[in-house]
């Protein structure tokens, strides 16, 4: 049966090189224009451990890497067992491995009415044979199932050529012999007892980025200029990518001795007058919260990213999860307001970073990007040519507000304004001279701890709501807006949203999905607009706590509009499955 | 081209520090030292932690930041490297520096960020109304040692030679005019500059800290080389005296100017627009 | 007219004694088995600044320092202006100043018809006479208005005498000089232009503590063995009560360098099989989030108290506040669980105290005790019976459950329960030795990054919630269970809504008030009774932000019970009025 | 009585460090110097941070805590205090100590707080998979340092010095009879240990670490006198060799002591009742 859309998963040992053949399948689909997906896995080890790759292809826009595998390539079956979570198997799976690695029966959790279809090729013979060495079985790999089933070969080849070029020639035709002879093997030595074949119309190329990239690029796209941060899995490729390219724009990165200097650093920097951000997650975030509540005070702009992991402590770093919510809204002691965003997939990583930098700028206040070690890892082949239209496309990506020569005359940087919003004066501006503190003050800037100052200063401070509550709508809707059943989610959990969205409509079912991308402050007004029709509300979150059922409750009196809340709260680890989410919308229609 | 006096990097507000409180001749001395380097008061930035020592910016003409406790160095370190045309001074307390901010200034240190750090250091904690600091005296009883203190004192000086500090100086806030001359040189000096004022607390620590640190200190003789750092670190056991003014100093170069180094190796790898940034992600 | 119940305040500049004399009236109250509140306030000075108290006495039992002054006292009238706000004052107040201070009339903000009965007395020109210093002035002053307004008056020649005692016999005489000259003068050169007087029966002495020390003592007495701290306003006091009496009992203290260190020492100490506890405030709780995470994880018990002050950042140090309460229970990233408790006087911080011990060393989890700068620097005067009778009340003070025979054979530290408690071994335990681990772990405490065990071990943390429920319910209630209108405050709240609700139902109507000490997990059930009979929930906390009513909405769905809420909220600063909670009831009532 | 070997050290799981990485060594020496000890493992806690180093607790068959990241001090220190008959053992890498946790060495040192801290130097994040440490030598690429660091690197030895440890010691991973014997001596010792090991980073610093290792290291002669802080200071310098066994070593009392002393006076005050503390609140 021919197909545009197909899972395949591969896993084996640290020596295998299953990283390097799922980059090469990612990047050949990504050139012929294809949406593909990319997962990767890793067991403890640093090095010469076990890890899988999830990939999907489709001819069509998807929004997931699919749940379950189409085709499972095992280069070493003792590592399989692991990842049996990641790569959950369809019935109808195409199995290949190698038949000199030896099947441990019993320890292998596949039932055995999903081995029907099982090649058993001697993939490392071959690699030796073609390449004098086991080593390139990868690739022979490579060329097996690009034959077996159709995938993309031309391209496949470009790539291989592409990667190991800087290597020299040698290497390239070692490689390129290896994936001839896993091609010319399934030509000539093998009898294809499947029938699944992969057919799709070349397109355009799309380039490959996963989140924490999107974030960078993004960041630097909206004219950061200063970075701090310190390394903490699964952010670090952040502070990686701007320490790599920022400096070629004249940017400043600072890898700090500890998240307490990385917040108190980009404070700094952002008092100099620069747009800074800083990077973490885990650990990392709950020690920025003093440094966070600080920028509040100061009322300075800052980008904070929280690449979101299993928690709590330093729990589970290498998976996802969603269970910082509360603490970007609460986080900090005293009454300390901040805006959350969050990003849905790879792109929206991108997009959401540029909105940070202009809430941050025009609202002088910190801005935390609530993203997470799923789609912060996720490779997507993405258009170009989308990124390059939005340049217009975006709010003018502006900056702080600065005194004028009125205002300069008796500067008050703290001024009492009906938006909350007074212009900033930053060292080198002459007549701006001031005191900032995060010890309450008059508006110069002076402590005080006089009760009505306090108080008109809170609400000044609180005054930004409004103004972004005015100014902003939530965008992000599927399904049909007079549904009676709604599901509202949040961050990456939108892919198996959304197709499960999708496959409910043709299973006749009516809904209609919100996935905001403004967290807090709460857009109640736009919101009520979505509940207006709804009478049950699936409220899906990858956190046992329910932080966002909670805090959608703590906002909306959902009682009053006549909806019934029906929380989906389950601890992380595993991205959600469409099939799961489907499962919850068919229960609770029957409701 | 306009001149500069004290009363320009004054600010609207008077000091609430008590009475005699040591860190009104830091402030006298600082106000001296801008005047004599001559500094426009809008390029300069004075930024503090948490204290009564920290409330210092809140007396200046310039920009200021009091910030939060312990975090001063990372903050001024960000001002700075921000921006390196301005004159970033940070200063604090021996707590709010060598207690909760202990584990910042080796790296401000060691990174050479050319920004100045004064701590008013009275051994004791004020704002928070006298508890022991990790330069509190052995024996010393106060609010958290009402049984006499036992924990070994903090050497800053020896410490901060050993993070490779490249100015490293001591003053006696009740000393104007050589507290200015040092804190001139230090703010002048190009990189990392630390110096350690002795400011009594006449309140937690009574009027005695006064004599105490009289007797103690006296002024190094300008037969002294502060340019070995061996020598400087056995200068400075803090047994017996305390040496006022630069006890070691050895220049190299600057954070900023190793930045501007990277800058200019990450641009010969070219510079692309930023939507050329784009073909990074090309396959 | 006579009254068995009065308000006082005292202000003055640094020099005048303002707070010896209030501790005086203080003490000579209590002595007299009196119930005394009383508040001081300070300027940002640290020393030689102004100062003010402000003290109710009365007959009855009372639960607020009361709203407006009976007696103005004014040492020096520059000093008065910033205290107007703790110093309101009843229409019919009686001012007392010395005569030789002169009154700045413009800048005073009393109105007129407020000074009708207003004594002007040479109070510095009687001290000089009669102790030949002015200094004793405070002292005169307590003679006068002890004589003019019959105050306690043998009991404070008492207190005087135990102050000064120390001080030799020569210093105790000039102040019983300085007492007497003041009586004497009124009998005899002054005549009563005001008709209040206050009458009471002595009754047994009542001793005398602020919410600070009676944290303190709790612990101490519920059995802590270890404690690490570092100062912070407005928590130092409780760090520094133990130092002094902890090592009494061979317990152990530690100042550290933070309060990373502080709550890291904390888990350590636990860890090591000891009752542990730390005491923090503002900042210093925002950068123990992490820690309390890691208790979280690792299941060891650890009394955390947080001091409430102004927020955000620096704040307002000496000022209170109730923004915390969400960060108390989602501070921390992930799935964190722990227990909020929150004290609403200064009895009850001894309570709430011993009952965090319990419930940590029980539930083996970090306990939050959210007190706050209003109740942890307020005097009042307290029955020592009531204290030595709870000694048996209160649960058995028991301490965590450790390994037996049988469980040490094959030790599981986190071995899966109904109630998700598991015996902790610690060093010294033959056979208990184990990895404990901020990281996932199995029930070994090995760690592990399979998604199956983070899910056990996530249910597992949160199961203690179910059996906490069950264990516990509201107890705290006023006014008529049947009411429709109820009210819901929190922590120091309790006073004023306290008094408010006697105040309304003298006023005819019915209302009903509940106040939680345990805040967090939220006991649904025993909450839901609360609502049963309620049509109107009034909402009170001194924080702008809600954090209190969001809460609440979070875990209960108003709408379902067709209750409507209304919102109190307001920054902090100043203590909540009686009065002002009344116009709160009487609104509601209406609508 | 029961003697313990090197198995009653061991737990049940086996290390997930790359092959070739220091640590192992490490934890071998660890091993044979406990037996050479014979701690009682039910009386001995090892505790650690984050890192690849940190996971060191899990392989041991003594009562192990994995804590954050920079906070082992703090947690070991409050776990020694709380109980002093427990043997209390520390340890991390370069990051986890030097950068996150530098702050708590200082204080950990002064107050000779009676624990051994190992930290084994890979100048290197592991975990994260290789971002520059503040060891780091100047000019080496890392994931964050893309065009060559230029922070110039931390000295450990001669900052502990600073800090008034009072043992201070350095040995390398591959010379484990040295390194147990070091450690052994480390643990013995009453008060503050502090013992850094050379323990490569196969993977993010290359093999070639093993041999930058054994060139530049040497094991102190035994005519080396480390009783003098000055010499010691000297002799430590980072700029051409790294010495190899007890840099500096100079015993005082230790906080337990201290802190039996402040019980003594404290009881010496009285011990009333807990009920009997009420006296304290009559007026
Ligand atoms: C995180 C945090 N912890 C504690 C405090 C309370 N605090 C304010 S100042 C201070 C120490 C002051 O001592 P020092 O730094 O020596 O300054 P000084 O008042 O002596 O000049 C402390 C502990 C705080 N503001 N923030
Ligand atoms: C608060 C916090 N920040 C960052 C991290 C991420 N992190 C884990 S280990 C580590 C550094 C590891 O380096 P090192 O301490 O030298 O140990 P090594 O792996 O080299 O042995 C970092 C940054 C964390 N776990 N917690
Ligand atoms: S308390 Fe001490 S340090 Fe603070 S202002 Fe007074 S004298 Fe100065
Ligand atoms: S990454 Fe380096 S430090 Fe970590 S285990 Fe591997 S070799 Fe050891
Ligand atoms: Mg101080
Ligand atoms: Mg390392």
């Amino acid at each position: 049966m021919s197909r545009n859309n197909i899972v395949i998963g591969i896993a084996g040992s640290g020596g295998d090189g299953i990283i390097t053949a799922g980059d090469l399948l990612m990047k050949s689909a990504s050139k012929d224009g294809l949406f593909v997906f990319m997962l990767k896995s890793y067991g403890p080890q640093i090095r010469g451990g076990e890890s899988s790759i999830k990939l999907r292809m489709s001819q069509n826009p998807v929004a997931t890497q699919g749940d379950k595998l189409d085709i499972l390539v095992v280069l070493n079956w003792k590592d399989f067992p692991r990842f049996k979570l990641e790569l959950l198997l369809e019935d109808e799976v195409v199995i290949i491995s190698d038949s000199a690695d030896k099947f441990p029966e019993e320890d292998i959790p596949i039932d055995k009415n999903k081995m029907k279809k099982w090649y058993k090729i001697p993939i490392a013979k071959i690699a030796k044979e073609a390449s004098g060495t086991t080593q390139s079985k990868n690739i022979v790999m490579l060329g097996i199932i690009s034959e077996l089933f159709n995938l993309p070969k031309e391209t496949l080849k470009k790539s291989i050529k592409k990667k190991f070029d800087r290597k020299g020639q040698k290497v390239v035709d070692t490689n390129i012999n290896a994936i001839n002879a896993g091609q010319n093997y399934v030509i000539n030595s093998l009898e294809k007892i499947d029938d699944l074949v992969f057919e799709y119309k070349k397109n355009d190329p799309r380039i490959v980025m996963d989140g924490n990239e999107a974030i960078a690029y993004g960041a630097v796209y909206a004219g950061l200029e200063y970075f701090a941060g310190y390394p903490i899995t699964p952010s670090s490729e952040i502070m990686q990518w701007i320490a790599k390219f920022l400096p070629k724009y004249g940017g400043t990165v600072m890898q700090m001795e500890d998240e307490l200097a990385s917040i108190n650093a980009v404070i700094g920097a952002s008092f100099a007058g620069k747009k800074s951000m800083t990077a973490t997650s885990g650990a990392g975030i709950s020690l920025m919260n003093e440094g966070i509540g600080l920028a509040s005070m100061t009322e300075l702009p800052a980008v904070i990213v929280n690449v979101q992991r299993g928690g709590p402590s330093t729990g589970l770093p290498t998976k996802t999860e969603q269970a910082d919510l509360m603490q970007a809204i609460w986080g900090s002691h005293g009454d300390s307001p901040r805006v959350v965003l969050a990003p849905a997939d790879v792109e929206d990583c991108f997009d959401t970073t540029i909105l940070a930098f202009y809430i941050a700028e025009k609202y002088q206040m910190p801005v935390i990007i609530l993203s997470d070690g799923f789609i912060g890892h996720r490779k997507e082949s993405i258009n170009p040519e989308r990124i390059k239209s939005k340049k217009s496309g975006f709010k003018k990506i502006n900056r702080r507000q600065t005194p004028n020569e009125e205002e300069l005359k008796d500067y008050k940087r703290f001024k009492y304004t009906k938006t909350g919003i007074s212009p900033i004066a930053y060292p080198g501006i002459k007549g701006g001279e001031h005191q900032t503190a995060g010890i309450e003050h008059d508006e110069y800037g002076f402590p005080s701890s006089d009760v009505d100052i306090h108080h008109k200063m809170t609400f000044k401070r609180y005054a930004k709501y409004d103004a972004i509550k005015k100014e902003f709508d939530f965008k992000r809707f599927y399904g049909d807006e007079d549904a009676e059943i709604g599901i509202i989610a949040w961050g990456s959990t939108k892919g198996a949203v959304k197709e499960a969205v999708k496959k409910a409509q043709e299973n006749g079912i009516k809904i209609h999905a919100i996935i905001p991308q403004i967290i807090y402050p709460f857009l109640t007004k736009s919101f009520k607009e979505f509940l207006k029709k709804k009478k049950k509300v699936i409220v899906v979150e990858m956190a046992y706590s329910g932080p966002f059922v909670r805090y959608l409750r703590g906002f909306v009196d959902f009682g009053k509009y006549n909806v019934k809340i029906y929380p989906y709260r389950i601890p992380g680890g595993a991205p959600f499955t469409v099939e799961e989410i489907l499962e919850q919308i068919t229960e609770v229609v029957k409701k | 081209m306009e001149k500069f006096t004290v009363k320009d990097y004054k600010s609207k507000i008077k000091p609430v520090w008590c009475p005699g409180c040591g860190d009104y001749g830091v402030l006298n001395s600082l106000y001296k030292a801008l005047e004599k380097l001559q500094l426009p008061p809008h390029k300069t930035a004075v930024m503090s932690g948490i204290g009564c020592s920290s409330r210092l910016p809140g007396y200046m003409g310039t920009y200021g930041f009091n910030g939060i406790h312990g975090r001063v160095l990372p903050l001024a370190s960000g001002a700075k490297m921000a921006n390196p045309e301005n004159t970033v001074i940070a200063v604090g307390g021996d707590g709010d520096g060598f207690s909760i901010g202990g584990g910042h200034i080796m790296h401000a240190a060691r990174k050479n960020i050319d920004i100045t750090y004064i701590v008013m250091d009275n051994s004791i904690y004020g704002l928070t109304k006298g508890q022991a600091s990790p330069t509190t005296p052995l024996g010393i009883t106060t609010k958290t040692t009402i049984y006499g203190n036992v924990g070994t004192t903090f050497n800053p000086i020896r410490t901060l030679i050993a993070y490779k500090a490249s100015f490293v100086a001591r003053i006696f806030s009740a000393n104007i005019k050589h507290s200015t001359d040092i804190i001139a040189k230090a703010i002048a000096h190009k990189g990392f500059s630390f110096v350690e004022v002795l400011s009594p607390c006449v309140t937690f620590r009574g009027k005695e800290q006064y004599d105490y640190f009289r007797e103690k200190s006296f002024i190094i003789p300008d037969s002294y080389d502060p340019s070995n750092e061996v020598k400087a670190f056995d200068y400075a056991n803090d047994e017996d005296t305390l040496e006022l003014g630069i006890i070691y100093k050895k220049s190299r170069p600057t954070y900023d100017e190793a930045l501007e180094e990277v800058r200019i190796k990450a641009k010969n790898d070219g510079v692309p627009s930023k939507l050329g940034l784009l073909n990074n992600f090309e396959v």
